[in-house]
């Protein structure tokens, strides 16, 4: 068993989660890795694209932004939003995204505006950007959060993308037809949410990490009663994933 | 190469653009995104003219949003997400202006920017879409009453209605179109008779210009009308819906233009510790913003070396093996 | 050439494509516009398979639409056009069965139409316009409250209402969106990966592929996919929007394909020759559409005189000098 | 002075109306060749663009229909419907459409869809098309038709595409923002609308028509006192339509 990063760890659980065929909808950062460890492994028919609308990239290089000219290389198609906001919402599609957020909260709700008073923040974040649309509109959702008190908060400042909402059929009957967040990872461990009650609770906890750890890490009350043990990266996930995903260190830092 | 008459009158210099196109006080559109294609020239010349009161209208924006609020040109944003990428996931000025209350800032998502620009290109008045249902973008409203059905901020940011399609409840979100005075582009070409073709991504450009009053495009090359028609299915907008053609060479730098440079990741990091603090950010504008007439001063300035550095392969459109850490 | 496996379960023929894809009953969408790239290959295969009550959603459409309706294969057909250009400024057999009610037409307007696949294509419920105010095509309804409500056919065919953001009366037009079961396309292109080029307009055939269930595509040539990936501003669809593909050379005769062939006057003309009686339309189908299995069987049945008349110049993209009186 | 047909001194006739720099919505046929001498002689700085997408093509030979590959030769810009919509509806641009139809009403009102019952009709037309939407948000239009009494009617069968509606200022009350007929162009001579009531009356005649001719052609009451005999079409004019545009006279018959 190699040693591996929590980044390693959580793009290959993420990557995990991926069927083979889905089409993914990648910011930047660990989404990137994740989609495109998901690509190479798991999911070969998968194709990534991003919201600025450049479909199935080479990634030769790894891009650091969604407008970043790599992903506009060796694609099969460059378009713009419009058409990437066309394949996200597509029904005949399962289109995955992959988020991130500032806050979140129990039923999968992200902040990624504002702290505080939205007129006065006392922290202003980027805004939802296409976040919001993926969280409302695609199949379903990956979140990536980095595992801290402050961030996982019984209610969000500002509620930018549509998780679960209050919970139960609470998200449908807001009118949405499909999607929500199936999975939050994080750098401890993984969090589902319960089918009935769309409640988060501890699935996966990493090698090394207990779960009372993610508890306590954690600014509201998570079950942990059903979690396992992750299976660590294997040999291939990682050579993968250092060799000829990010050879440059540059996500992985 | 020879212009069409139509093409000598939008020739013109970044001065008389501004001084004709962006009057203080007007609702701008910046095409681009984030690290790619910022009408970066424009953008200096704006701040130049010490334009004020600006109110912008932008999906997912970077370089030049933050640049213009820094500088103290806008009092108004509607967008929906702020940064610089990794460089500054927030923008930094924008970060400070927002949480200071030196400007107004009204929060949608990329799809109802996108849905917003296209019914305005369309002359749609509104627009319906299920994004963002349930959320704070609905019911948080950035511009207040004393704003609200001034000009062309509508009454409503947005509003909440039955599909009247369906039989059984289905709630959608209307949004108002949005029809900015100008937009500001920057394309990789334009030809003699003003016809411009943009390579790689074009982002909103498009629906942004054509929701707009009046575009002003700032481009790398100008090139023959010719050899642009023999492709036109490659071309991205007509020469009558552009007003001004300035000749730009690197005119997106510190961003990127597909296959012509990558952005500039040692310049970024420089804005970003620049514009740390309201000094350095105010030294930013000294050093790099204030002094250049022409765009030959401006890269004159950014220097060979770091030109060299961006170049794009022409096959992959990016610098490989730039060092982006 | 190799394919990739995606690819690979993709290629089929045509009596397969129509077999999964175009079940009777099935609303159907068809690409290209009244004398361009119609569909015509599938058409053809379409009427042989013997198919029944399909529902046509088309804009402006004339060759392939008035074969299907002469050929009875439609029981409703939604449009803005219907007519080949001045070889049959009304299509003949559509005039003809609508004229005696064999088929239910509802009329809409080309804006409407696009604005209905484009709001398809986005997941949007409904769209906004302003065009058709006042006039009939918001009055009368061409599908009754016998076939209102079921299937994919709304209660309404639209509806006006108050624009929310107006102070002041504004009526506007909701369009309900289109969500076809299947699109057909005839293409310049496909690469060996599944990746479609069209060349030249591409009318309303991204909009109309994207709002559908299934696409089937046919197209001149397949090529390597890497050389579609060389320049990826110029394609048009990704393979994962396409169901079938089918290499189909000339396959949208006898109408035009930009950059390959123009349309075919004296095949025109005999098919509005044929088509003037009902006795004359059937001989029409048994001498042009019934015998082939391939689309060999039916270039051998045109010849080579005809084919190559119409052959484009490469550089024009039509073909120079046809007689088209 | 040279011999002309009718069609000659319609086209003529109708591109006399184009300002320069307007944007030209051309259908085919006449409107073609109107639009094409309208840039020749009168327009330099128009340009003539069509529905389907094909924007200021060389037209180095007349298309016979708006999907003809001539369209999309030479153009600045190949798009399609969604694009080419964009263009006609452009608050910025004075477009002029072109258009046509199987019977108009004294304010301008166009049927292009059926005769009769529209369930069982008569006889069945092609349709609205993108007449309907040039008539509906484009600057202005310029109407086509064959002056023949079963055209000119009291009232259309179908309204198919909106002129004036019923006159006065009912087209502004059913919610356009601009647009409207301008000129109505027949084989007699042009028609205009009363800024008033927006009610049709003969403008000019040409050359060999009487004014009782006229109103006998036309199927409701039609003021003829302000008409004046129409400027026959010039050398000029006719060099250029015959022998640059339509050399063929595969328009012009």
């Amino acid at each position: 068993m190699s040693d591996y990063t929590r980044k390693e760890i959580m793009a290959i659980s993420a990557g995990r989660l991926v069927n083979d065929g889905d089409i993914l909808f990648a910011g930047t950062g660990l989404s990137m890795l994740a989609a495109t460890v998901a690509k190479h492994i798991y999911a070969p028919n998968s194709v990534v694209f991003f919201e600025t609308g450049g479909i199935d990239p080479s990634l030769h290089e790894l891009p650091l932004a969604v407008a970043d000219p790599r992903v506009m290389s060796g694609t099969c198609l460059n378009t713009g939003l419009i058409d990437a906001f066309a394949v996200l919402v597509h029904r005949r599609l399962r289109t995955i995204a992959f988020l991130g957020a500032a806050q979140i909260d129990p039923h999968g709700n992200l902040n990624s505006t504002a702290l505080g008073d939205y007129h006065r923040p006392s922290a202003r974040f980027p805004g939802a950007g296409g976040a919001l649309d993926a969280a409302s509109l695609a199949y379903g959702s990956i979140i990536f959060m980095a595992h801290q008190k402050r961030r996982f908060v019984p209610q969000v400042d500002y509620l930018s993308s549509p998780g679960w909402l209050s919970g139960g059929d609470s998200r449908q009957k807001a009118g949405f037809k499909r999607g929500g967040p199936m999975a939050v990872v994080t750098d401890l461990g993984v969090m589902k949410f319960d089918e009935q009650t769309k409640y988060m609770y501890l699935e996966q906890y990493y090698p090394g990490v207990a779960p009372e750890q993610v508890r306590e890490n954690t600014g509201f009350e998570l079950d942990v009663s059903q979690a396992r043990e992750a299976e660590p990266p294997n040999e291939k996930e990682l050579t993968t994933l250092r060799r000829d995903i990010d050879p440059g260190r540059l996500i992985l830092g | 190469m020879e212009f069409t008459p139509s093409m000598q009158k939008k020739l013109m210099s970044t001065a008389e653009a501004v001084e004709r196109f962006v009057p203080d006080g007007a609702m701008v559109s910046l095409g681009g995104f984030t690290v790619n294609r910022n009408p970066m020239l424009i953008t200096r010349e704006i701040i130049r003219a010490g334009r004020r009161d600006l109110h912008l209208a932008v999906h997912s924006h970077g370089q030049a949003l933050d640049l213009l609020i820094g500088a103290g040109c806008v009092s108004k944003v509607e967008l929906a997400y702020g940064g610089v990428a990794r460089f500054a996931p927030t923008g930094i000025r924008f970060r400070a202006a927002a949480s200071r209350g030196d400007i107004l800032v009204e929060d949608y998502s990329n799809f109802h920017m996108s849905l917003r620009f296209l019914a305005g290109s369309l002359g749609l008045p509104f627009i319906p879409s299920r994004s963002g249902l349930g959320t704070d973008v609905l019911e948080k409203w950035g511009f207040g009453p004393e704003v609200r059905g001034q000009g062309k901020i509508p009454e409503k940011k947005m509003v909440v209605d039955q599909n009247p399609f369906a039989e059984e409840e289905d709630p959608v979100v209307l949004l108002p179109a949005l029809e900015p005075d100008v937009t500001l582009l920057h394309a990789q070409c334009v030809g003699t008779g003003g016809t411009v073709r943009i390579k790689g991504l074009t982002f909103l450009d498009v629906e942004q210009a054509r929701a707009s009053d009046a575009v002003i495009v700032t481009c790398e090359e100008i090139v023959p009308e010719d050899y642009l028609r023999q492709d036109p299915d490659q071309n991205t907008l007509p020469s009558f819906l552009v007003d001004a053609v300035i000749p730009a060479p690197v005119g997106a730098h510190p961003t990127a233009c597909h296959q012509y440079y990558d952005y500039d990741p040692t310049h970024l990091k420089l804005y970003r510790d620049y514009a740390s603090s309201d000094d350095g950010f105010q030294r930013y504008l000294e050093e790099w913003v204030l002094p250049f007439q022409t765009q030959e001063e401006y890269l004159a300035k950014v220097g060979a070396p770091d030109l060299e550095r961006i170049k794009a392969n022409r096959v992959l459109g990016y610098a490989p093996g730039l060092d982006r850490r």
